[in-house]
């Protein structure tokens, strides 16, 4: 039954250097307070899970808090490179970082196995593909048809962690718009901590809303803001001159790394790091 | 490059001459950056029943300016459905009610294959790229995929560095695989028989020799090599009203 | 792209002898009037298949249409047997029908493989019971764990029927409420024929709404109604005393084709069984 | 039967014990007829924030009277949420999310295994039954599944006809299976070790001869035989406001 703790306790508490860890939230409310806290409390040997990786796991692996990547797109959407990702598979800085990589189509049927306790999921692909060398599928032969058909292995993270509009007072948590991977990986994870807008008396109901109950939940953090530079649909837009801006502070390590340091490490959460950031935003460094 | 101050770029010239061929009601899953640009200005002008699936999970969304991630809230408000993503891939993309996938991609090779996965070695990369995404089941499960990209000797090779995706299932049957390239220079389409791509169409000003340079296998030219029609005002104006002139884009 | 037909017209083009058909609907919006017209229209030798066969089935069974039912649950929801159901597997009455059943999780994952064109589904389940051996069901090892997991072969209907809240001039459909296994109905079969209370102007997101956009169904047909005696949200309720009466009704074969006779044999469409219905209500048989 | 006279019913008071095992908070998966009886009975005095969870996709269903059907209207219109019937067996049931099942049948071993397909052959049925629906599934992925059903030789024999659902899971562990079988006579439970059921409470006014009467295998009786306290007046005045007094009930 979720326990509605700040998101510094929550971290500390649930998550352990080495855990596999899924941040998801496919380009919308993304948990990027719930990243910066695991880099603040410098958790290490991470096994990070997400399906595009984006800016919190450029983050999170320039911060050096990674050493696996399970994922299927590494991209700056809309702009290019992750550089701190690239400068870890292709120069080992800060740590050498492993990488299991697959398709969306596969990773997201993963997920859903996952949140099914299936052992793997199935999807027609991989066949003829390179990938299918350099990551971890398998094939099983249909009963019936005879068909071959790709397996995935099940994502099961230890730590699944989201970001949502809100929750009620008891923990039930309710999110809208585009939703991604989150059903699967709060329900396919051993523990979960989901960060949250704001907590209101009563969930109403709305369209394309998805409701997971407070006893699928380990702990529910108030993070307002969390999700940027994404977005929380109907309280704020993607900042998309922030992933812009990304692009110039990531490509240079000296640089990456005064600006975790100003505005990650020594922000105590996410209230004074968006506090910091709408300085920077009326005089841009 | 021949073309001499045009009074559009290259990537409005590539918008265009894709979304051209799409007709009226065509299902897309389309992807941001150049695909999201011809599919949408499709829709603003001779397919206004065309209908844009995004891999966030967004169908039959209709944005009035486009978007610059795949999961922009003015996808989700102007959708028909928002559906999750393990749904999308399985139930609609792999369910194969799609009738155009668009695909980007840094290697293309004679076969339509593509590689977005690494410049170099796998596991001495180069150059890290972002990976497969999307990419592999759109060119499995789409009945046609429509390639996007750029023409050089860098992106158009002789064999890829790394295959993501397998682009050549023939050109014909319920999953066609790649059936059209449009580049900056022109559209390449597989060859009947052996699926080879081959030069078909070039843009005004633009010289089958200046394909062939820009081509990193021998680049075969079709008989009937057509020359495409400029933009016209009506859809440079559709084309602008939905992009800032200025706008940054990489795809996908 | 889905035409707008009357259903006399979507069951004459889409439904052949010999078909395999499914009419869905968990308990809600259960396809009644479709199921009259294939009735109406002597279809012979039906596959149906239906997770729960309900009295749309024990009729279709009783008038002969069916030769074989895919199955997992076949009673009378909150009354008792399908008496219909019952003649023909322990009698042979009318005709013989042959069984292939599942559990309900099975069947959903069937449905649902159905759905994203997998030639099977899986499941943890079956291993144990004496269904394994009377069903269709084969075992596929997960090439990560070594596990055994059930596979059940994928449902892939030539004709899939649901009964719906909405659509729009357009042909989208829209339906709410308890939604079962519609969707992966609709999506994995070659035809489709949706059966709705109402077309309207614009269907307007609502909680808990599934759309399915005009270009993944054959056919829509106005029947307001048609669920009947079942329910559809927002509409009309379940008609629990039919349900009640149906087992009387039902258990006998004379009776059973008299009031087959004279409700749909003899009505032209289910505005006129639900005419003949309201009389039968003030002055029961 | 030796009741005499009871002020209560043997269905309320199967729905009375049944509802007593159940602890507030505790999440169940419940059917139509005594299983919805008990678990409702539980929200509306002890246990007011058990969840209900119904085969039909309705998650967190409060229905204020009784449904007749797994998807009756108020289901969905109570519910915290409504999910699609692939989603709540594969996501929710087989995902490991519910505590509590419960189950009727038509016949039970001591074992606690359960018979709801057929009597007799099943190539050459006496009585075809409903079938499994979403029991073996119930039994397989709840942390307990609860069995309610009328003891009597017919139903409580020494062999199925045929083997519906595995109940014997040995009564402990992640999936325990049959932890308690509530009848009209008592609760039988698995022995430890051995998992064999037996006789651990008794209603008032029946003796363990009773019980042993009512069974088609040697029934053993616990030591520690316990005595189920009459259903109380808060009880019986819950349950009476849920369920109409003559109302027919059929499981599931």
């Amino acid at each position: 039954m979720a326990e509605i703790v700040p998101l510094t306790e929550a971290v500390r508490e649930l998550v352990r250097d080495g855990d596999v860890v899924a941040l998801e939230g496919f380009t919308h409310l993304i948990p990027h307070a719930a990243g910066h806290e695991l880099i603040r409390q410098q958790r290490r040997e991470l096994t990070l899970v997400r399906m595009t990786p984006d800016v919190v796991y450029d983050q999170l692996i320039g911060m050096g808090c990674a050493s696996k990547l399970i994922f299927s797109w590494g991209g700056n959407p809309g702009v290019g490179s992750l550089h701190r990702l690239r400068d870890a598979v292709e120069h080992d800085w800060p740590l050498p970082l492993a990488l299991e990589e697959h398709s969306h189509a596969g990773m997201a049927a993963g997920y859903a196995a996952g949140a099914a306790k299936l052992p793997f999921g199935l999807v027609r692909g991989y066949e003829g593909t390179d990938l299918a060398e350099r990551t971890r599928v398998g094939w099983v032969t249909c009963p019936f048809t005879g068909a071959r058909v790709a397996a995935v292995p099940s994502i099961r993270p230890d730590v699944g962690i989201v970001h949502a509009q809100r929750a009620d007072e008891a923990g039930n948590v309710q999110l809208w718009g585009i939703s991604g991977v989150q059903k699967e990986v709060v329900l396919g994870s051993s523990r979960s901590i989901v960060t949250v807008e704001e907590i209101v008396p009563e969930l109403e109901p709305r369209p394309d809303a998805v409701l997971l109950p407070a006893w699928t939940i380990t702990a529910v953090s108030p993070a307002p803001g969390g999700a940027h530079p994404s977005y929380a649909h109907g309280y704020y837009d993607r900042d998309n001159a922030f992933y812009v801006a990304w692009d110039e502070i990531s490509r240079d390590r000296d640089r990456f790394r005064d600006w975790m340091q100003r505005h990650v490490l020594a922000t105590a959460d996410v209230t004074e790091y968006r506090r910091l950031l709408a300085e920077w935003e009326t005089s841009p460094v | 490059m021949t073309v001499e101050a045009p009074a559009y770029t290259a990537d409005e010239l590539m918008a265009v001459a894709a979304a051209r061929r799409l007709r009226d009601g065509t299902v897309c899953f389309v992807g941001i950056g150049l695909p999201s640009r011809a599919a949408n200005l499709a829709r603003a002008t001779h397919a206004p029943n065309c209908v844009l699936i995004y891999e966030s999970g967004a169908i039959g969304a209709k944005p009035r300016h486009l978007p610059l991630s795949i999961g922009d809230g003015e996808l989700a408000e102007t959708a028909d459905a928002v559906v999750s993503v393990p749904e999308i891939f399985a139930y609609w993309l792999q369910g194969g009610w799609i009738d155009v996938g668009f695909l980007g991609a840094a290697q293309i090779d004679r076969h339509g294959n593509l590689n977005s996965t690494v410049i170099g070695d796998y596991d001495k990369p180069k150059v890290r790229l972002p990976g497969a995404g999307g990419a592999p089941e759109i060119a499995s499960w789409c009945r046609e995929t429509f390639v996007m990209l750029r023409q050089t000797p860098r992106t158009f090779v002789d064999r890829l560095d790394f295959l993501t995706t397998v682009g050549h299932r023939g050109g014909h049957g319920a999953a066609a695989g790649v059936t059209c390239v449009v580049t900056d220079l022109g559209v390449l389409e597989p060859a009947p028989g052996t699926g080879e791509l081959r030069l078909t169409e070039l843009y005004p000003d633009v010289t089958a020799d200046d394909a062939r340079e820009a081509t990193g296998w021998e680049l075969h030219v079709a008989d009937d090599l057509k020359t495409v029609a400029p933009p016209s005002s009506e859809e440079l104006e559709a084309l602008r009203a939905l992009v800032p002139a200025n706008e940054e884009t990489v795809a996908p």
